[in-house]
């Protein structure tokens, strides 16, 4: 197993941490993992990346250039990253902030509204979560639990009553790919 | 289990701690600034010293006295900041002092930008300052491979009394991964009887690198050769992937070397016989280890972040015995591997 | 017979390699007479700048560092953050602490680096042969100032104690000093003194300008140095205490 | 009795001694002249030095030890 | 006969004069301290500026200014203060301005000694700054081609915009040999329309050196390799004294090249058939010329006032052909000629 | 209709990058204005900062010089002295001009180099993300002053206009402003054009101190912000004159 | 009559402007969103505005122009 | 032609000028010249010495370790240099100041007052010109009348009134040696 995965959005998204859990996740359940974030110019608002690469076998290069899955969280990040997917990967789109479509046929895309879900259950801060739940869903590298998991272990004990919230969230983001 | 999902720059800081350096004096800089940020919380915890510096000058001239003083101490920075420490580096080197500089290399010249690079190797490795000295210089290549080096490189500054360069990236800086810290608190530091602690009980010593009479410089600087000698003999450092068979050796260190290990991955899929070599010491170069798995190998391809550096080490090494070729990307982009894979494809056709 | 004056034990029995008259020679004993009368030289450690006194890790029998140029304030740092209860003393002249070694020194005291500087200001480069300092006068002839220094060039020379004692640091001590006699001896050594006390108390930073003779770039005697140090120099660098105001 | 010792082999011969003596009695030996190649300072007129230190301390390169004789009545300390 | 006899430090300065230099930013060192005091007299007689800088940093970043502003502009130090201009050179190579850099080598590392040395030849033509790029390293052996050297480095400087560095040591600085300066005043200096000279009457002109997008920098990075491949294959010089039936060839720059001169004709006084490649330019190295009198060479021997450092870039251009071997002296201690030919004997035994 | 405000002339048209609410681009608004008032658009030379300003030269439609950290003063110095009669500022922050540049705005200062510097006092590192400047108020939590600025540790902060003021130079200036409402606006923005003035007149060199907000690395909505800078920062950064006295 | 005119695309809604207006007519506009993403500050009641420019002056992001309407009886100039 | 001289002396005796009047002269007459001062640590007071090369052909190395001619004008001077000279090479001993005897058989010795002579002709400050009469006098390599043309040009108008007292000391000199 090696999935290679970027993951971007506008800053404020939460996509850093997103890619940070499921490295933290991966750890957790032994394999092999490494984040790397885009630290560019763009430090100031505009776009934020990072890949997460997830494997059973020593990771040679934590550089992701052909994505085997992607998670786009705006438009400016659906046009800069639907192009490097691999052949026969997979395309997370999050259609609460993406009208557009995509355009490549030689992968397989998920569309998910992911902010009106999160709205749905209460807070939009969670749209990510919903993104993460239906990739696990697919990819089935991670077990959910693992990322609960992870938040247990990063989050400070006074915020620990968010993870019911974020299991939801992961809960429904998996029943939209199901 | 005892591993942490880390940035690289928060455990190579984390490593400096466990190798007993309670002393760090710095000043930000992209992107390494993360190192100096997690010591100004994690030095007040342990009884230990962080240190901003009003400049990297400053930075390294305070290692400098506190490293005279017998302490283990550090400073981190990035290529502008590096070059401004270079006669300070000198200085330290020539009073023999035992020190960790780290160096996480964006791209250059000038300003440049925040981007990875690997610019800074003739820097590191030829020397930046003036005058014959070398730095021990470790390239990492993992967030792990940063922990345990810095871990060495404290032992071996203090072996050698010479300072000892941690050689990498932005990316190694910023990526996480997990990291095991192996050893638990060193607490039996050697014992420094030439540092400056008041002279109680003892001859007075003098830390210098000044010495007025050419023959008695002379004399000094010999000692430090031998000393340089005998780094060489022992401290070489290499890894290998796949050469025993290998037709296409690529050379390639940190950051880099990751990128050429999955080209060889490819280039094998591809029925290449493809191999890497990873100089973990740039100074010394590990030539004997190159010179070892060149039995097969029709010609070598350098991969680096840079318009070609190392590849003069590696041509030395092999004193044109095998041809050699470079692939470079500069000014903060990153080889690809599938381009390196191309470059592979394309040097073997024309040996 | 009661010795009443003898080569202090803080100083090493070696000739200085300064030139005849140079005042250098004067700081040098004084420092080694405070060091001995504080009962601190087991655990003094002096950092030597590069000017003529970068020998000065020869003539003083405490440990010793050799800095860079214009970094003593930085060395004196990283080694007194080691050993906080050592007493850590840079001596510097006015190349190496008011041009080069501006900012070390500036930071040093806004720091409140718990260190005694002696800086001897004698407005011009010895070491080098005679080029300007920051603290040359206006007028003065160097060798990189033919025509005597320019205001409309090289603006006014940097009255340091001053412009230390500018900054906020209220257990900093500044103060000028001059050796031109045995009665300014006196008074020099009694400031280096207090400098010393200040750092021993915990209170701040603390630093010492002595004004000295350059006969040798002056072009002048020994005895028509002192005499151009008292009528020239003084009146531009007045004697004095210059320690921040009390209160932020 | 020698109230004033020069180290005439460390001696500059840069005179600052000469000028500070308040009795007048220091000056340069050009009789002398040391390895340096410098003719030495020197007192002769110990008598009249009243051991008062000036010479010692204005000079720069630690040629000079002073005594006072003990009081009367004392012993030498 | 329009010779003076002049000092290496004095009449480099007046060649900088008669080369259109009006702007000196220095600050003391020695042994090249007479090339500032010189300037400090000379400058004011011709309306030109000499500026005691507060520092060696200070000194490079007032060229910088300068420079960008369109000057013909120098500064010079010696080897402790090179390493603090190390930031400013990679800056002003990054922004591609020109400039003439004066580096009279003293003993190292550190503090070291005030006496000639040749130990800041890797500083020099590797890159002592962070990043990629290259000074046009000039080596004189004498006073008069110091003089030559000089106005061509200015030239040189404005054609390619890049900083030039004219490399020579204490001894070169302090000793006194006839000169003639043949060129006049050079009254027409290029015009630089990309100068900061305020925007009257076009659109404004930037200096810079700070590309933030990494395929900015790349593209600006890669012109300046351009630019570099362009002086290797131009700017390359070198002499060769006796090399057409050499058997052992020294390889030598600057002082010790004249030391290995008259060692050359003390071998040929003994039948041994010794001959001298003098690089003149050490970057780039004139490995073109070297390649083309190896003829006969059984074997090269490099000398150099170091632990060996121009030997690499020997062995670089011989790539293995020739057998080399190297001495050195070091600590401001300099060879003579009679150590130079024991080497020789003793090299010419073991090939 | 009369425009009655407008983007100035020698503004460019573009969007800074800076961060919503920083006053960095309130300053350089204010320095455009000044230029196109005194009809030197042509004739300045500006020379940018490494800190959150480092694209000042895609700001400033007059020919730009990008420094190196700290250096901007020696880099208007080399290029005021090749063109004495354009009209050369620098834009520096304070980690830039306070921190690692501080021996060179000391000399240029000491100088009485004919240059204007615009200093902006945000009490922080912006552009690397917040760590301690050596103007960070005692107490201020910063990315490396975790527990906030400790006066044992890292002294008080440099006020730097105070201690310019008090080298001797009867033909410099050096002004304390503040950005945080219009009214100051407008103070701030007749300083500059006094500072710059100074310079056309030939008489030395100027500074203007410019209290200016970091919201982002502050941790605080610009509107907070603004409201730190008046409550915490005056205090301690008083506004106003602080110029060397006359005489020497 | 448009006395102030706000660039809305360069708005980067850091409510500054908001804070200064003597007749606290500049709100935020909620409603829209540029492009950059963030709600721009806007004045609706053009009539109430003085000119005062203060919106403007306070502005870090040149996104007001300010004018005011010629004194009645002149033309435009 | 080559002479390869090293003058060496206390600082003050004068020795940088001899050498760079010698090498002035050779320069007035057309020949190869260099002169190299050692520029110590010994910066103040202690020995100087310089290294002065006179060629009718290109000089290979101005570095003069093997001397033809050595000067000595005090008694460290003659510790240092004399077992650095050439066999059959020449010394001139300042015998004024120097009362040890060279110990060398291989090479030629001139002794000469040059102090006393100096006095004689009525100043101390000249014995380096008694001492480069004599020198000059005995290798031939210069005229004397070039020493003096060379004083012309490098002594400022109002101090060319020395010349003729030069002038005698060069003669003096001579004279001890004919
Ligand atoms: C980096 C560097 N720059 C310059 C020098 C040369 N240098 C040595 S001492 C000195 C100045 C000495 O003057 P000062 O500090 O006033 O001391 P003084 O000799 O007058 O006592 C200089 C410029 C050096 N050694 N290192
Ligand atoms: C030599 C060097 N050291 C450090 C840096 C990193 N650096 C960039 S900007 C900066 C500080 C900026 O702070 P300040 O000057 O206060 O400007 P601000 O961003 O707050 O406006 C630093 C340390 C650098 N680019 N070069
Ligand atoms: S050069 Fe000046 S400062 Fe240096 S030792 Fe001689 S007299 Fe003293
Ligand atoms: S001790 Fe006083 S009286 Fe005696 S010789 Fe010295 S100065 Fe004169
Ligand atoms: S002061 Fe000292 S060195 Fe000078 S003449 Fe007197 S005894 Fe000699
Ligand atoms: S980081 Fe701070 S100073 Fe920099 S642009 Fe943002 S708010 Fe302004
Ligand atoms: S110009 Fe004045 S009144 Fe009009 S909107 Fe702006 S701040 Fe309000
Ligand atoms: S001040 Fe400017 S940027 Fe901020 S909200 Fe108002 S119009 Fe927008
Ligand atoms: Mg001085
Ligand atoms: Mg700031």
């Amino acid at each position: 197993m090696l999935e290679e995965i970027v993951i971007a959005g506008f800053g404020g998204q939460g996509v850093m941490s997103m890619g940070q859990l499921l490295a933290y996740a991966g750890m957790l359940e032994n394999k092999q993992v490494a984040w790397i974030p885009s630290y560019g110019p763009e430090m100031r608002g505009g776009t934020a990346n990072c890949a997460v690469t997830i494997s059973n076998t020593e990771i040679s290069s934590p550089l992701v250039t052909e994505p085997s899955v992607c998670i786009v969280m705006n438009k400016p990040s659906l046009d800069k990253f639907e192009p490097t997917i691999k052949t026969g990967g997979l395309l997370f789109v999050n259609t609460s902030l993406i009208d557009a479509k995509p355009k490549r046929e030689d992968i397989s895309i998920y569309e998910i509204p992911a902010n009106a879900i999160a709205n749905e259950i209460g807070n939009s801060k969670v749209a990510n979560m919903v993104m993460l739940g239906a990739v696990l869903e697919v990819i089935k590298a991670i077990e959910p639990e693992s990322i609960l998991e992870s938040l247990r272990k990063v989050l400070p004990p006074q915020r620990h009553n968010l993870i019911p919230l974020n299991a939801q969230a992961l809960q429904k983001g998996a029943e939209m790919v199901r | 289990m005892n591993k942490v999902l880390m940035k690289g720059n928060e455990a190579l800081a984390e490593a400096a701690v466990r190798a007993g350096c309670r002393y760090f004096f710095g000043y930000p800089i992209t992107p390494q600034t993360e190192l100096p940020q997690y010591l100004s919380k994690r030095m007040p915890e342990i009884g230990g010293v962080f240190l901003q510096a009003e400049s990297e000058i400053a930075a390294i001239n305070m290692v400098y006295g506190a490293s005279g003083a017998g302490a283990r101490v550090m400073t981190s920075s990035s290529s502008p900041g590096i070059s401004l420490k270079a006669e300070g580096i000198s200085y330290i080197a020539g009073a023999e002092l035992p020190c960790v500089i780290v160096n996480m290399m964006r791209g250059g010249p000038g300003l440049g930008t925040i981007q990875p690079a690997q610019g800074d190797y003739f820097q590191a490795t030829k020397g930046g300052g003036h005058g014959d000295y070398k730095l021990l210089v470790l390239a990492p290549a993992s967030v792990q491979e940063a922990v345990d080096l810095t871990i060495q490189a404290f032992d071996l500054a203090d072996k050698y009394r010479n300072p000892v360069m941690i050689l990498g990236d932005g990316i190694l800086g910023q990526m996480m991964e997990p990291v095991e810290f192996k050893l638990t608190e060193n607490n039996e530091l050697p014992v420094k009887e030439w540092a400056t602690t008041g002279k109680k009980g003892r001859k007075k010593n003098i830390i210098n690198s000044l010495y007025l009479q050419a023959e008695k410089l002379e004399q000094h600087v010999n000692r430090l050769a031998d000393k340089f000698g005998e780094m060489e003999a022992k401290e070489q450092k290499a890894e290998t992937y796949l050469t025993d068979d290998a037709e296409i050796l690529l050379a390639a260190y940190g950051t880099t070397s990751r990128v050429c290990r999955k080209a060889v991955d490819m280039a094998r899929e591809e029925g290449i016989k493809a191999g890497l070599f990873r100089p973990i010491s740039l100074w010394p170069f590990p030539e004997y280890a190159l010179q070892q798995v060149l039995g097969r190998v029709k010609g070598i391809l350098t991969v680096e972040m840079s318009l070609g550096q190392m590849i003069e080490d590696v041509r030395l090494a092999v004193n044109g015995k095998v041809p050699t070729d470079f692939y470079g990307r500069v000014g903060g982009m990153v080889p690809t591997s599938r381009d390196v894979l191309e470059k592979i494809v394309a040097f073997r056709e024309v040996l | 017979m009661k010795v009443i004056f003898e080569k202090p034990k803080s100083l090493e029995d070696v000739t200085f390699h300064y030139c005849p008259g140079c005042t250098h020679g004067i700081i040098h004993r004084l420092i080694a007479e405070v060091i001995d009368e504080l009962e601190i030289q087991e655990k003094t450690i002096g950092v030597a700048p590069v000017g003529c006194a970068v020998l000065a890790y020869d003539y003083f029998d405490v440990d010793m560092h050799e800095a860079a140029h214009g970094r003593a304030p930085a060395v004196a740092t990283g080694i007194k953050r080691v050993h906080p209860k050592n007493v850590v003393f840079a001596y510097q002249g006015d190349g190496d602490l008011a041009s080069i070694g501006m900012a070390e020194v500036v930071h040093a005291a806004a720091r409140g680096e718990k260190i005694t500087i002696i800086f001897v200001n004698n407005a011009i480069y010895g070491m080098t042969g005679g080029q300007m300092a920051p603290t040359t006068l206006v007028g003065q002839v160097t060798n990189t100032s033919p025509t005597g220094r320019d205001v409309e060039h090289s603006g006014y020379p940097i009255r340091v104690s001053e412009m230390l004692g500018s900054l906020v640091g209220p257990g900093n001590s500044m103060k000028r000093v001059s050796v031109h006699d045995p009665k300014h001896i006196g008074q020099a050594k009694k400031a280096i003194k207090e400098a010393f006390i200040n750092q021993i108390e915990g209170k701040g930073f603390s630093l010492v300008e002595v004004l000295s003779t350059c006969p040798t770039n002056w072009g002048k005697t020994p005895v028509e140095a002192l005499k151009w140090l008292e009528e020239k120099m003084l009146p531009y660098y007045p004697l004095g205490d210059f320690s921040p105001k009390e209160g932020v | 009795m020698q109230k004033v010792i020069f180290n005439e082999e460390k001696c500059k011969g840069c005179e600052l001694c000469t000028t500070v003596c308040p009795k007048k009695i220091v000056y340069m030996d050009e009789k002398k002249i040391n390895s340096k190649g410098f003719h030495p300072a020197t007192v002769t007129q110990q008598e009249e030095c009243i051991s008062c230190g000036f010479c010692a301390m204005m000079c720069p390169d630690v040629v000079i030890e002073v005594r006072r004789p003990s009081k009367e009545g004392k012993k030498d300390e």
